[in-house]
């Protein structure tokens, strides 16, 4: 196969092999995507304030897609992405106040260091399993806010940092950057889930022995996953440090920070692609909604929403859809229908041994319905 | 000398308070093996009908504990009916509950900002800054209080769980599910049962609470942390391991003003929390079952 | 496909990450046409937004905020609307929620500076919304006034668009030190008078202390600070802080906190047996929630200071806004609904003095702005050399065993007499 | 006949329990091992050693003089070592398929050329007896299916030695014969094979000698006719009845994971 790079620098004409698992209409839908989303303010005319919120979503998205990747894929709920969030954008913050680096620098800088405190306190942790690693995540993220809020020395403590106004580009700018972040947070997300190494997730997801005894690594499949994910939030984190020119650790650290991103996750299906990103908007657009109108519903409004999500469709928007399609004849494959992963088994797919398709009764089950105490 | 006494003592109240507050999780996870998100919900929500009680009707909060009691096993029983049932058992379930019963709190912070607004709320009784002296140095007569009821709660519970039936049913829930169905146990009555008491306790945590500090909507996330802290620290689900948890937590965050800062007293018990999660996934006191 | 090595797929994964950043850097469209120049042609009508934390952990101060904004706005609307150039304009105020949330609280005013087109703006409550919120209109090069971020650190940043009417919190403390030290050189307290400094852990507290410290080492001979320790907001059990208070034997306890936080705080404190010559906690104590929660001994001979006090109200302006405010309201009016009255009056004031709704001229019309006001010194104004914020003395009550807070400092304002050493102390 | 893997006094112990007690075993090339004894003699668990899910308490096991044990499971299974599981574990929303690639994309060891991985686990169904429920969830299958999948993704990790744990327990007759069969022919394909087993006719029938296991010490080794008629191994069945002590070993390696 060929590398992903060539796969996308391949013009019209030139034909070059894709791997199995990313197959040329998506990669062609994806470039479309990206390109009508990189044009669309030039040509539509969307209020300023519309533009720039909607460039703030494509970060929301981005991270949201981040936290999916060790929540949904691996399966290990995190309470305590903020802890990286925060990380990556105070790091970015006083990169570019005190040695006014370009922001961009600064934010996979802040990344990075997110993404290796992620591995600090998760390569210990991940050995965990189910709530014994939410609540170890809960810890490392109390724990990161209080001590970021007591060393002022970095973090400017109680009073946070604040940004040179019209150092770094404008939010108005700030949307293509956003579209860029949400772009590659995309292609990981595919590549994370539909190459191989998605297998190997979803096995440490549904059984992380049985994963063992086949061969999989689990320590180091969750030790990327956590990397990739802390430095993809940590970037996200700049990104806001950018957009809102001063941070403060009561607010970059904050559990409900963390919980932002979980929602958004359930909301759209959890371990789904596309879901975690539908989420991310309707999460935005329920608070851009509630917030001039019912500002003192909203809390009840995401409670009453998780409740509804995790009683009558796990799967999120994502279940919905496949409800709807299913209204219309549609029969998916029994392992997305149950939740589980459209793999490898796509080429076989192709390959034309589609016979067995979907003739199984396909009851909706829930995730992990199959998990004994 | 005398300093570090007095710190000694006003750490065990504390722990007193902390234990109080850790029960019903500690006991809704050993059986359920579910962490109850809505733990810290349910104690703001504890504070405030005390809060309510007093107010209105003028009833001393200690004497309300039946009333708290009985309202939040009922509270309890409705959530387990309602929401919890319906979960998928086993790690899948555990984590779904997480999100379950997070959205649950959620919902009932709601309710208390629409009901009372956002403002502080305190309970001042006639006793409220009385105090008596031990040793020399006085101590709040409300903190003693707390104490001595958090005190009867750990005995009453653990003579619960080991005389009576439901209670040997609920530790044998808590150890054994197979066995428990094959000797005819009705495991769902026991889950019920578990599910009103733990809230229940919260609810009297709530109370407590209410005697002691100033509270809001918002008021409960701390001690559902701590209340995390504490159970893992004695060892999830282990009622005496608790209070030797709260004991340890507590000790901590107040000896600790001597190493730290005393801002970063509360980071103290979190980090304890990953370091003996990772080191000793059986709490520091082994893992005990309800026992 | 399968033959490669993983290491190399993640190797390669990596050069697409970086290819993709390097892409991303390389083109983003810059501003495309924003439309900068507010019209100098005077409207029909003068849009002011504003947010406030109606909801969340600060409503209550929000609203009392919301009634100052309001009356000042009514007021002005009464007779027809601020006077711009001879022409007189009716003032809308277009005021959101923010939930007590930072982010909410950029957002919004994003929304309205960007989307409403709103021409001013009055800023929200609390300093850490306040610093948040005012990068936007800095940015947007609106006029912002607020009478809710009273950090200094909001006004060290150099903008020149934001406007407060609280005086900096240092100011709080160095005012009660200043009737302290006229207290010691009565001879009424210990001297040298051992200070112990508590403070919560935000912007306000830093202040409060830097004050404390500030007074304590410019009169070195009569002050040492032998405690000087912050605490987390919603602390559960202070007995660790207080026993090192104890410990050291201090005369002075100087404390900046919040009301959950005074009344956990006091409560210790009394019950422990605890006494000290002049007790503070900043601005708590006078309110009747601490009545209510502690009891008249618990706050009795309490020292506070606030920014306004409405036993200021007898004359003048003072006598306008509280019987206005009493008409409207029908309950006395606190320090909130002042300095946000206060806050809005400025930025009218500032209009019709620039006789333009011209965003320039009306931010340079309030930088050298300078009104009669009701608040303490009842001068008005925001001195570049603070960045903007409005300095003054506070007015230092002391809680008396009747009930009544009389304000004893400064003395041109004072009510009463106050009382030190703490007569509550025994022995 | 060269021996593949040794067992050098294997030993494991929980808390006071020796589940496993000094154990020496080996296993020749392209031999089929039946492994028997009571409830609770330590089977799974030397398994469980064999096979690098737990790391003796002391001894060790060499697959061709390479030490397995004590290392991570995925690592022995990459030295070609791999288990099964007495209560079957499939990834319960993978498809068959999926279930198998897992096996066969990081199981392998790296010396084993791959090819095309569809139609190697596609082969490796059919052989299986699989290959129409490919796209089917492991919950669609019967047990016997089930079981079958446990082989097919052991079998796509490429092992030479494969640890079977009671495989045919739980199935009708005729399904266990063709389970029976089945595992002929994988010893046909040169793996050498480990089952334990507690029906006996299968074990007779299959293995080329039998070791018999009981309170974790081994008791007895030889042919299955000898084994059948030894005396000690007659009391170690007819004996005791140890079912309680069966579930400390399970209690105790739960407590590891939790």
């Amino acid at each position: 196969m060929t590398s992903p790079e060539r796969a996308l620098s391949s013009g019209a004409g030139v034909r070059v092999r894709l791997p199995v698992w990313l197959p040329g209409r998506i990669l062609v839908a994806f470039a479309a995507g990206v390109a009508l989303l990189w044009a669309a303010p030039l040509v539509l005319p969307v209020g300023e304030y519309t533009h720039n919120v909607v460039g703030l979503t494509f970060m929301f998205m981005a991270a949201a897609l981040a936290w999916n990747w060790l929540g949904g894929y691996v399966g290990q709920i995190s309470f305590g992405h903020a802890a990286m969030f925060g990380a990556g954008g105070f790091v970015a913050a006083r990169l570019m106040l005190t040695l006014g680096l370009p922001f961009w620098v600064a934010w996979l800088a802040g990344g990075l260091v997110a993404g290796c405190y992620a591995l600090l306190w998760g390569h210990p942790t991940l050995r965990l399993r189910g709530p014994y690693f939410s609540i170890a995540t809960i810890g490392v993220g109390e724990a990161t806010r209080l001590v970021a809020t007591y060393w002022s020395g970095f973090t400017g403590g109680s009073s946070g940092l604040s940004l040179p106004l019209g150092g770094g580009p404008t939010k108005f700018q700030l949307y293509w950057y956003g579209l860029y972040l949400l772009a590659v947070a995309v292609g990981l997300s595919y590549w994370l889930r539909k190459s191989r190494i998605g297998l190997a997730l979803f096995a440490i997801k549904e059984d992380v022995e049985a994963a063992g005894d086949l061969g999989v690594d689990a320590t180091r499949y969750q030790d990327v996953v956590l990397f990739l994910s802390g430095t993809m939030v940590g970037v996200c984190g700049g990104f806001y440090a950018s957009y809102q020119t001063f941070i403060d650790p009561q607010d970059m650290f904050s559990f409900d920070r963390s919980i932002s991103f979980i929602l958004m996750a359930v909301i759209g299906g959890i371990g789904t692609i596309l879901g975690a990103a539908a989420g991310a908007i309707v999460f935005v657009v329920i608070q851009e909604f509630l917030l001039a109108n019912y500002s003192q519903l909203y809390l009840g409004l995401y409670g009453t929403l998780l409740v509804l999500i995790i009683l009558f469709e796990p799967l999120g928007l994502t279940g919905l859809l496949i409800r709807v399609r299913k209204l219309f004849g549609y029969r998916p494959r029994p392992d997305i229908a149950a939740g589980g992963l459209k793999s490898a088994a796509v080429g076989v797919d192709a390959r034309g041994s589609t016979a067995d398709q979907g003739v199984a009764p396909v009851e909706q089950s829930a995730p992990g319905e199959r998990g004994s105490a | 000398m005398a300093e570090a006494l007095t710190l000694a003592v006003s750490a065990v109240l504390l722990a007193g308070f902390y234990a109080a507050m850790a029960y019903g999780l500690g006991l809704i996870y050993g059986v359920l093996r579910i962490v109850n998100l809505a733990h810290g919900g349910i104690i703001m929500a504890g504070a405030y009908l005390t809060w309510q009680l007093f107010t209105r009707f003028h009833v001393d909060p200690y004497l309300a504990i039946p009333v708290v009691l009985v309202v939040f096993f009922l509270v309890g029983v409705t959530i387990y009916y309602c929401l919890v049932r319906f979960l998928p058992r086993g790690p899948a379930g555990a984590v779904q509950s997480l999100l379950l019963l997070f959205g649950v709190w959620l919902i009932i912070r709601n309710l208390a900002y629409l009901l009372f607004t956002g403002n502080d709320q305190a309970i001042r009784t006639t006793y409220s800054t009385s105090s008596v002296s031990i040793l020399g140095a006085s101590y709040s007569l409300n903190r003693l209080l707390v104490f001595g009821i958090s005190l009867v709660a750990l005995i009453a519970l653990h003579l619960f769980l080991t005389r009576t039936y439901s209670g040997k049913a609920i530790r044998a829930a808590g150890q054994n599910l197979e066995s428990c169905t094959l000797v005819g146990i009705n495991v769902e009555r026991v889950y019920v049962l578990t599910f009103g008491l733990g809230t229940a306790l919260a609810g009297l945590a709530g109370l407590l609470a209410s005697t002691l500090f100033a509270f809001n909507p918002s008021f409960g996330a701390g001690e559902l942390l701590k209340s995390f802290v504490i159970i893992v620290l004695g060892g999830l689900g282990s009622v005496v391991g608790i209070a030797s948890g709260a004991v340890v937590l507590a000790s901590a965050e107040v000896f600790s003003i001597y190493a730290v800062p005393s801002y970063l007293t509360s980071a103290v018990g979190f980090v304890l929390l990953v370091v003996v999660l990772v080191l000793r996934p059986g709490g520091l006191f082994g893992q005990k079952v309800l026992r | 496909m399968n033959d490669i090595p993983r290491r190399a797929r993640i190797g390669r994964l990596s050069a697409l990450v970086a290819v993709a950043t390097l892409v991303a850097v390389a083109c983003a469209p810059s501003q495309s046409n924003r439309e900068q120049e507010g019209s100098a042609a005077v409207p029909d009508k003068i849009v002011i937004g504003s947010t406030l934390p109606l909801t969340g952990a600060e409503s209550k101060a929000g609203g009392r905020m919301k009634q100052g904004y309001e009356l000042a706005v009514e007021l002005e609307n009464k007779d027809g609307g601020v006077d711009v150039g001879g022409k007189k304009v009716r003032v809308e105020l277009k005021l959101l929620d923010d939930t007590t949330d930072q982010a909410k609280a950029v957002n919004l005013a994003q929304r309205l500076i960007t989307q409403d087109k709103v021409n001013f703006f009055l800023g929200t409550y609390s300093t850490a919304l306040v610093e948040a919120q005012s990068t936007v209109a800095e940015q947007s090069k609106i006029p912002y006034v607020n009478g809710g971020g009273a950090a200094t650190s909001i006004y060290r940043k150099g903008y020149t668009w934001i406007f407060g009417t609280l005086a900096p919190v240092e100011n709080l403390a160095t005012t009660e030190m200043e009737w302290i030290h006229q207290q010691q050189a009565a001879g009424k307290l210990a001297k040298p008078a051992k200070v112990a400094i508590l403070w919560e852990n935000t912007s306000h507290g830093e202040d409060f202390r830097k004050g404390v410290q500030d007074f304590a080492k410019a009169h070195a001979a009569d002050y040492k600070t032998v405690v000087d320790e912050s605490f987390p907001l919603d602390g559960k059990d202070f007995s660790a802080v207080l026993s090192k208070v104890r410990g050291a034997k201090v005369d002075l306890f100087m404390v900046d906190a919040h009301l959950p936080d005074f009344i956990t705080m006091h409560r210790q404190y009394l019950s422990t047996k605890m006494c000290h010559q002049v007790i503070t906690y900043g601005a708590r104590g006078s309110e009747a929630d601490a009545r209510e929660a502690l009891g008249q001994d618990g706050v009795s001979y309490i020292l506070s200071a606030v920014w306004w006090n409405k036993q200021l109200g007898s004359k003048g302006l003072n006598k306008e806004f509280v019987d206005a405010f009493k008409a409207k309201h029908d309950a006395d009016p606190e320090w909130y609904q002042a300095t946000s009255y206060e806050a809005a009056r400025a930025l009218l004031t500032a209009v019709s003095k620039a006789g333009s709704v011209d965003k320039q001229k009306v931010r340079d019309a309030l930088s050298v702005l300078d009104i009669e006001s009701i608040l303490p010194g009842s001068k008005l104004s925001f001195p570049q050399d603070k960045g903007g914020q409005a300095s003054y003395p506070f007015v230092v009550q002391q809680n008396l065993p009747d009930g009544s807070s009389p304000i004893i400092h400064p003395s041109e304002v004072a009510t009463g007499e106050g009382v030190t050493p703490n007569p509550g102390c025994k022995s | 006949m060269t021996a593949i893997l040794v067992g050098e006094s294997v030993s494991k112990h929980f808390g006071g329990l020796k589940a496993v007690d000094r154990v020496d075993f080996h296993l020749d090339d392209g031999e089929i091992l039946g492994l028997i004894g009571p409830n609770g003699a330590g089977k799974t668990t030397l398994f469980s050693v064999a096979a690098g899910s737990i790391p003796p308490t002391a001894g060790r096991v060499l697959l061709d003089g390479r030490q397995v044990s004590g290392k991570s499971a995925h690592r022995s299974v990459h030295l070609g070592i791999c288990r099964t599981h007495q209560i079957v574990r499939p990834f319960a929303r993978l498809t068959v398929l999926d279930n198998v690639l897992v096996g066969h994309h990081y199981g392998r060891p790296a010396n084993v050329p791959g090819g095309d991985p569809h139609r190697v686990a596609r082969e490796i169904l059919d052989f299986i007896g699989l290959a129409d429920r490919a796209g089917r969830l492991p919950g669609e299958l019967t047990l016997a299916g089930r079981k079958r999948l446990e082989v097919a993704r052991a079998l796509a990790t490429g092992p030479r030695v494969l640890l079977l744990d009671e495989v045919v327990a739980g199935l009708n007759p005729v399904e266990s014969a063709r389970l029976l069969d089945l595992i002929r022919e994988i010893r046909g394909r040169g793996i050498s094979i480990i089952m334990i087993e507690h029906v006996m006719h299968a074990v007779m029938s299959l293995s080329d000698r039998v070791v018999v296991l009981d309170l974790g010490r081994k008791i007895a080794e030889g042919t299955p006719s000898e084994v059948a008629t030894d005396p000690v191994v007659i009391e170690a069945y007819l004996g005791r009845d140890e079912d309680d002590v069966q579930r400390q070993p399970g209690g105790a390696e739960e407590q590891q994971r939790a």
